[in-house]
């Protein structure tokens, strides 16, 4: 027993309870939870292991274990704890604490105070949605009222800037993030840090690529908790589905907006002309496309919230809300703002332009303390993950 | 229905397991007209049908044994098995006691338990003496070791070909028995109902019922007894004898997802009883009991826990997710070794024996009719103040003994046994007679 | 005593005997020839006045017709050779005290269960064995003698030794039953341990309540005399009939003790239990400021006070440690070790927890466990104290933590094999020793009773199954705590059964005993006094009036017969079982 | 007497409560054993003096099986280690007289232990076939 012991933080179970782990002194250790886990392996020991660590207040495990993030709350160890402990849970409120913890120190007790207080997550909410309501009023051209001029009401390179601005503040977070994350996990596990590091370099590489096509394209672990719903059918009504909707329109617009920024002459002169995009336009329709499985999935998601159908979807916070919210919301808006524009009405689509910028600029902006965080930190995490396991085999 | 005459008792002892025989025993033995009733055809209750019993490993059989024969012998005891209590009014200070004796359609008077008839009879259901593991007769005596050692009919498998009736040498056969109505007034009322088991079909990822190879627990008792069912120690799918037998702790207790959040108290002893007579038949299997507690708190447990450990038998820290059974009726476990390294591990085991919880015969609320007696939230008989007593019920003049108050070890069943016993001839003899004042030196 | 044991001189009286071997329709008869047996009895054995077969020996009309033979034919000696006496021999003696036959003068011979059954196909072997066993019955009553059941008067009144709460509930019962009651305690007053505790989930009271409410139960009863500040000298007697002298210590001042002879048929001894106390420095008792035993906590939080305060110091963490005196290892040096499990232990704690989450806002409580051995229905106690701000960690039995002063705190050093025994440390207010309990420290008492004692320490019962109250010295009894550890409820079942057990002896005026009991010849004897040391119930003694010769005290032996095997003369025997009877039926089995 | 037709007796001592209900399961379930053997019950099995069992084979018997109470014994918790000192005694006895050790048995039989007495009896019976009698040995030539 040579190793320096770890200090319990007695009040790291509170934190984790307001977060979210509702029941999590429930627990008695049986390891129910990961035995019917369809993603724990040998390796990896989930859910019980992280509740143990959030009992004992030792934090500093939690963080420096990328299994949180390999789970995908499908609720099966909720289903079967014989305490009702509901441990899926508490691998939410993890995850929320590590968002938390992740994240640049102001945005730090930001990120835990939306968690914790609903009041603040309104007020914040609003004083954000302020900013572009602020920024449109103060920039907007002239309005005119015979026929739609979007880009004159609002100049499209104000919206490139402050789209810039803003993406460059997010991901400076995100990235500050990430770093810390792979700092977290990283350390103490030989071959990440310090020597030998780029022994492993293209190893590491192969693993990487292989995550981002198994975890991030098509999400097999996903798949794999719905492992009882084999048939196309069901499969079209599982979890994985309603998730790679969400995912694959997210991505699709987030390609056709930054094609937007980065090719501007070969769409906004046009478009400058307002009619001049055929729908058969290959970005347009992309955005299109992608808009369509966003506007599905966000609804589907939002559904099984609402009916608590499921026990994965039956504790929901402010945080999970906004993200789908606010993904429905900008589906909506974008083609409620297509069709006021294709109908010639100004006045509507001058307004539905602004609140469409609104949502997407909230968006941005909560990103990276809502769910949508996990976006970027799961797939950190299971490529962590495969490596560590592939240093401990060899 | 035969109405018979109203016969007078001083208590009625409901049960004939170990807590009622015991209770009916002390106090016949104390000179109270004790009547004992039982459901089934013969008494001993659950204990009578186990192997050894822990902590001392002493057979089951020799000592339940034992008191089956006192109380079918005792002059102060009147046995009633075969028989149902139907409603138990309160009259006046005592009980009026209504019981229906089934009829067995068999003379218990001259039948001799030679066993004839069963050998004539053609037809065989699952025999529940031995939890289904093997087949009985429709005309049957229960098992060896029963009291009263009688055939008994059952009438509803019957088919009425008579052969039992032709080949019984003491003519006992009687197809024209109807029930008898039993009229009984007593003074107190001793409930030993016992317990019901967990039904591990509930725990569905356990697959019990559906995959051969998981057992009960009660059913790996009559199969390590020497009364066993199979005469040897084997597993069903194919009568191979097992060599790597997993037990499944808490199956249907400390468990909410079954609604039985409390602990049955016998679990953790019988597998670990089981395991060691399981190495004593079959010194080569590997037994691994999946565990959460071990809860060795009686006297002599922990020794035995240890005892069992030094033997052999593996103790994983870890309760099992679920069974699942491969093409060879093997069976493949998931659990968490939540001791060792953890994550998610597997293994294979050849037989499962599912250590299934006790549960209350809620039924026992509805024998009583213009008084309610009290149960807990899970339905065992509530104890009125325990720190007072340990066995009266919120009605006065009636006790509980045993497990009809809560899971119990045996030992335990029988001090609560003797403890009714007690408490029931104090209230008897408080009631009726006064007490002299004897001479005694003055105290404090 | 007064043995109503008679023996009428049989010599030179032929005997007269019956013999009814029995078909059971088939069952013997189809593999043992019941004609055979039956014509050579009335060959070989002319003192068998009738020899029968019946279809049914134990049918009605077989009985009246045995019965009527018996009169008839004056016959004073019965063979039944039917099916397994543990059927019915009781029936046939029965019949036979219808008969006005000594029902011991009858002997029921198995020929069904070990002849017919065991031997089918095998009529020759089936019958020829049935034979021997006839003919070891004949031999068998022929020198058979009638038998009384053992009769004794009896004390109607027990002693009872210990006033916590189990000889306060062995009082209760056995006071209302109308039987007279003693009650010593050694202490001034009366509750044991449980007046010294605090709240007691799941009953949600206190332990002073608790002996109240036994206390005054018995209050008022004229036949309970209690002696608190009294302690037992010496006893002797048996069943029925014990002399226990007790010296009472006066509170007055001036005669300082009197000592008092108590007449009494039985005795519960209910001496309960000591505390472990740990040895300084074990988990830094008595070394680190801060740690404390249970008992102790249990003191504290008698106070009422709305904050949890421990010698000054405000208490907002604290760990218990569990199985701190119980379940310990084996000792290799021979030292002392309790390998038991205390029982009582984890639900205490728990409970004790749960008594501090709800009357202190925020305080933590670490639980160090091996196993939660909350059993039956404690297991919601420790749902709730987990839910209520209790954290239980499992610990090895191999690395058990360590507790170490860190300023004024102590720190607690785990390793949980939960997270794969990584140490961990904890800081804590206040350190809380789980300790169990030990047997009780009494060697006057001990040596007085001379009790057995198990490898654990307690009183040892005979079976923990079949007599679970009772010790070797037949009517000294045990229950509660002196036996085993036990809760509350628990504790009040033994000793409510110890009483059930007690009065059973006392309750009737006479006992009666079987007659298979162990006697000696004195004649024979010649005091190698090797039964005395084989008897284990302490039966047998020697005595010098006699010309130093072997007696039994028939209330006390039990009739196992041990002490036959051992005399090198013969000259005890088991009556019922004697050494003439055994070796006439081994002559005729060998026929 | 030719040895094929010997047929071994064998003398069962067994006890009221314990073991003798185990015989009786025995030919409950009609598991034979050899009809040559013949059962005497005592109470507990440590009363049974090694010179009963001396005067079984001076009797005429070829063996003797003594089914012990074993742990379950309703008298005494040290029942077989009283038995097995007393076998140990009448061994040593038979000894003496020349008569072989091996035709004495002890054996913990249980109340429903019917295969273990059957199998114990048997084997005893095996040994004892091939001994030959009891009179053919040393114990008839020292008498």
């Amino acid at each position: 027993m040579a190793d320096k012991p770890i200090k319990s933080d007695p009040g790291f179970v509170d934190e984790v309870k307001a977060l979210g782990g509702i029941n999590v002194e429930a627990c008695f250790n049986c390891g129910t939870c990961t035995a019917v886990c369809p993603l724990s392996s040998g390796a990896s020991s989930f859910p019980r292991k992280m509740i143990t660590y959030t009992q004992l207040g030792l934090k500093d495990k939690v963080l420096e274990s990328p299994d949180l993030w390999l789970c995908n709350y499908c609720g099966e160890c909720s289903k079967s704890c014989p305490r009702e402990a509901a441990p899926a849970e508490t691998m939410m409120a993890l995850r929320r604490y590590a968002i938390s913890q992740y994240a640049p120190p102001g945005f730090s007790s930001f990120s835990r105070m939306i968690y914790r207080s609903r009041a603040f997550a309104w007020i914040s909410m609003i004083l954000i949605s302020l900013i572009p309501l602020v920024l449109m009023l103060g920039l907007h051209g002239p309005i005119n009222s015979s026929s739609v001029l979007m880009f004159t009401f609002f100049p499209e390179h104000y919206i490139d800037y402050i789209g810039i601005t803003l993406g460059v503040i997010i991901l400076g977070v995100m990235l500050y993030g990430l770093g810390k994350m792979y700092y977290m996990t990283t350390r103490g596990m030989s071959g990440f840090q310090g020597e030998g590091h780029s022994a492993n370099g293209i190893k590491w590489l192969q693993e990487f690529t292989k995550t981002l096509f198994k975890e991030v394209f098509i999400q097999k672990r996903l798949d794999q908790c719905n492992e009882n719903s084999k048939g196309w059918r069901e499969r079209l009504n599982s979890e994985w589905f309603t998730h790679m909707t969400i995912f694959w329109g997210f991505i699709g617009l987030l390609i056709t907006t930054s094609l937007g920024f980065l090719i501007p002459s070969a769409i906004s002169v046009p478009l400058t002309n307002g009619l001049y995009i055929p729908v058969t336009e290959p970005i347009r329709l992309l955005g299109t496309l992608s808009g369509l499985l966003l506007v599905y999935g966000a609804t589907r998601a939002i559904i099984n919230r609402v009916n608590k159908s499921e026990i994965y979807s039956s504790h929901t916070y402010f945080t999970d809300w906004a993200f789908l919210v606010l993904l429905l919301l900008a589906g909506l808006t974008g083609y409620s703002l297509e069709i006021a524009y294709y109908v010639n009405s100004p006045l509507l689509t001058y307004a539905l332009l602004t609140v469409h910028l609104i949502v997407v600029f909230d968006l941005f902006v909560v990103a990276p303390f809502t769910k949508f965080a996990h976006a970027l930190y799961r797939p950190l995490a299971i490529w962590v993950s495969r490596a560590r396991q592939y240093i401990e085999t060899t | 229905m035969t109405e018979l005459p109203e016969e007078a008792y001083d208590v009625l002892v409901i049960g004939g397991g170990i807590a009622g025989m015991e209770a009916a025993i002390d106090l016949g033995d104390m000179g109270f007209k004790v009547a004992l009733v039982e459901k089934e055809p013969t008494i001993g209750g659950k204990m009578l049908l186990l192997s050894k019993v822990f902590p001392t490993l002493d057979c089951a059989s020799c000592i339940s044994g034992t008191k089956t024969s006192t109380v079918s012998h005792h002059p102060n005891i009147r046995l009633l098995t075969y028989s149902e209590v139907a409603g138990i009014e309160r009259v006046d200070s005592g009980f009026v006691a209504r019981v229906t004796e089934k009829p067995r359609y068999v003379d218990a008077s001259l039948c001799t338990s030679c066993g004839e008839c069963e050998d004539a009879c053609p037809i065989i259901v699952p025999n529940e003496f031995d939890f289904g593991l093997r087949g009985r007769k429709a005309i049957y005596i229960p098992f060896d070791t029963a009291v009263p050692k009688n055939a008994v009919l059952d009438l509803d498998n019957c088919i009425y070909c008579m052969q039992c009736e032709r080949v019984c040498p003491a003519d006992a056969i009687n197809f024209l028995q109807v029930p008898k109505a039993h009229t009984l007034r007593v003074k107190a009322i001793i409930l030993a109902v016992g317990f019901k088991l967990f039904q591990a079909e509930k725990k569905k990822d356990y697959h019990y019922g559906e995959y051969p190879n998981v057992l009960t627990s009660m059913q790996m008792d009559r199969v390590v007894a020497p009364t066993r069912p199979y005469n040897a120690v084997i597993r069903p799918s194919d009568g191979k004898e097992p060599q790597n037998v997993g037990y499944v702790l808490c199956t249907g207790s400390r468990d909410r997802t079954v609604g039985n959040p409390r602990c049955s108290q016998v679990c953790c002893m019988y597998s670990m009883k089981q395991a060691q007579l399981i190495m004593g038949s079959l010194p080569t299997a590997d037994i691994t009991l999946y565990y959460m507690d071990i809860r060795a708190y009686g006297k002599g447990f922990e020794e035995f826990y240890r005892q069992s450990r030094d033997m052999g038998v593996k103790f994983v820290r870890g309760k099992v997710g679920k069974i699942e059974q491969k093409p060879d009726s093997n069976l493949t476990v998931y659990y968490e070794d939540t001791e060792g390294s953890g994550g998610m591990r597997k293994a294979d085991h050849d037989l499962m024996v599912l250590s299934v919880g006790l549960l209350p015969n809620t039924e026992v609320a509805g024998l009583f009719k213009n008084v309610k007696l009290d149960l807990d939230e899970i339905g065992w008989i509530r104890i009125m103040n325990e720190t007072r007593s340990s066995v009266q019920t919120n009605i006065d003049g009636v006790f509980a003994a045993g497990c009809a108050t809560g899971p119990k070890d045996i030992p335990d069943s029988v001090l609560e046994a003797g403890a009714a016993a007690s408490q029931c001839a104090a209230y008897i003899r408080g009631a009726s007679a006064s007490i002299t004042a004897h001479e005694v030196p003055a105290g404090i | 005593m007064k043995c109503r044991q008679e023996f009428k001189l049989t010599e030179g009286k032929k005997e007269r005997i019956g013999v009814y071997v029995c078909h059971c329709g088939g069952n013997i008869s189809d593999y043992v020839d019941v004609k055979k047996v039956v014509e050579e009895i009335k060959k070989g054995e002319p003192n068998a006045i009738i020899v029968k077969d019946l279809m049914f020996d134990c049918a009605d009309a077989s009985q009246s017709e045995m019965i009527e033979d018996i009169k008839a034919q004056k016959l004073d000696r019965v063979v039944v050779a039917a099916c397994s006496p543990k059927l019915h021999e009781a029936t046939f003696r029965n019949m036979a005290k219808r008969a006005d036959l000594n029902p011991y003068m009858l002997y029921h011979a198995d020929i069904r269960e070990q002849s017919s059954w065991a031997h089918e196909g095998d009529m020759e072997g089936a019958t020829s064995k049935a034979l021997a066993h006839v003919r070891a019955a004949i031999a068998y009553v022929k020198s058979a003698e009638p038998l009384e059941k053992i009769k004794s008067e009896t004390t109607h009144s027990v002693l009872i030794i210990g006033g916590g709460i189990a000889g306060l509930r062995a009082a209760i019962d056995l006071s209302r039953m109308g039987v007279n009651v003693m009650l010593v305690e050694r202490s001034p007053a009366l509750g044991g341990h449980v007046a010294e505790l605090g709240e007691i989930y799941p009953y949600y009271t206190s332990g002073p309540e608790i002996v109240k409410g036994l206390v005054d139960e018995l209050k008022g009863r004229d036949n309970v005399a209690i002696y608190t500040n009294a302690t037992v000298m010496s006893y002797s007697g048996y069943l029925g009939k014990f002399e226990v002298k007790v010296k009472v210590t006066h509170r007055q001042p001036g005669s300082e003790y009197s000592e008092i002879t108590l007449h009494v048929g039985s005795i519960i001894v209910a001496t309960g239990f000591d505390t472990y106390r740990p040895p300084k420095g074990e988990y830094g008792y008595g070394t680190v400021k801060g740690v404390v035993t249970l008992p102790d906590l249990v003191k504290a939080l008698g106070d009422g006070s709305k904050e949890l305060i421990y010698e000054g110091r405000r208490i907002r963490e604290m760990a218990f440690i569990y199985c701190v005196g119980s379940r310990q290892k084996p000792p290799e040096d021979g030292g002392h070790a309790n390998l038991y499990c205390s029982r009582y232990c984890c639900n205490a704690a728990t409970s004790q927890a749960l008594t501090i989450h709800r009357r202190f806002n925020n305080v933590k409580i670490y639980h160090l466990y091996r196993d939660m051995r909350t059993y039956g229905r404690n297991e919601l106690m420790y749902e709730d104290a987990a839910k209520g701000g209790s954290i239980f960690i499992r610990f090895d039995e191999d690395h058990p933590p360590l507790v170490a002063e860190d300023g004024d705190r102590c720190r607690v050093t785990f390793w949980s094999s939960l997270i794969e025994n990584q140490p961990v440390d904890i800081l804590v207010d206040l350190v809380v020793l789980v300790t169990g309990m030990e047997p009780r420290q009494n060697e006057e008492l001990n040596r007085t009773l001379s009790l057995p004692a198990g490898s654990d320490g307690f009183y040892k019962e005979i079976h923990p199954k079949l007599r679970p109250v009772e010790t070797n010295i037949t009517g000294v009894l045990i229950s509660g705590t002196a036996q085993a550890p036990r809760d509350v409820r628990e504790t009040l079942s033994s000793a409510s059964a110890a009483a059930a057990k007690a009065a059973s002896f006392v309750l009737k005026n006479e006992l009666e005993l079987d007659p298979f009991v162990a006697f000696v010849n004195p004649q024979a004897c010649e005091a190698h006094q090797e039964c005395i040391k084989e008897c284990p119930y302490g039966a047998i003694e020697l005595v010098e009036e006699l010309g130093k010769k072997a007696r039994v005290t028939s209330a006390k032996c039990k009739g196992c017969g041990a002490c036959v095997a051992v005399c090198p003369t013969g000259a005890i025997q088991l009556k019922g079982y004697t050494n003439m009877e055994i070796k006439s039926m081994i002559e005729e089995l060998a026929r | 007497m030719s040895t094929h037709a010997f047929e071994p007796k064998i003398l069962v001592f067994s006890t009221n409560i314990i073991s003798d209900p185990g015989i009786d399961q025995a030919g409950m379930s009609h598991i034979n054993y050899p009809s040559s053997s013949r059962i005497l019950r005592v109470p507990c099995s440590s009363m049974i003096r090694p010179e009963f069992i001396i005067h079984a084979f001076e009797s005429g018997f070829d063996a003797v099986f003594i089914a012990a109470d074993g742990g379950d014994c309703p008298y005494l918790s040290d029942c077989s280690v009283r038995t097995a000192r007393n076998v140990q005694r009448a061994s040593e006895m038979m000894k003496e007289n020349g008569i072989d050790q091996s035709r004495l048995r002890m054996a913990g039989i249980c109340s429903v232990c019917s295969d273990a007495f059957a199998k114990g009896v048997k084997s005893l019976y095996d040994i004892t076939k091939g001994l030959g009698p009891v009179r053919s040995e040393g114990h008839d030539r020292a008498s």
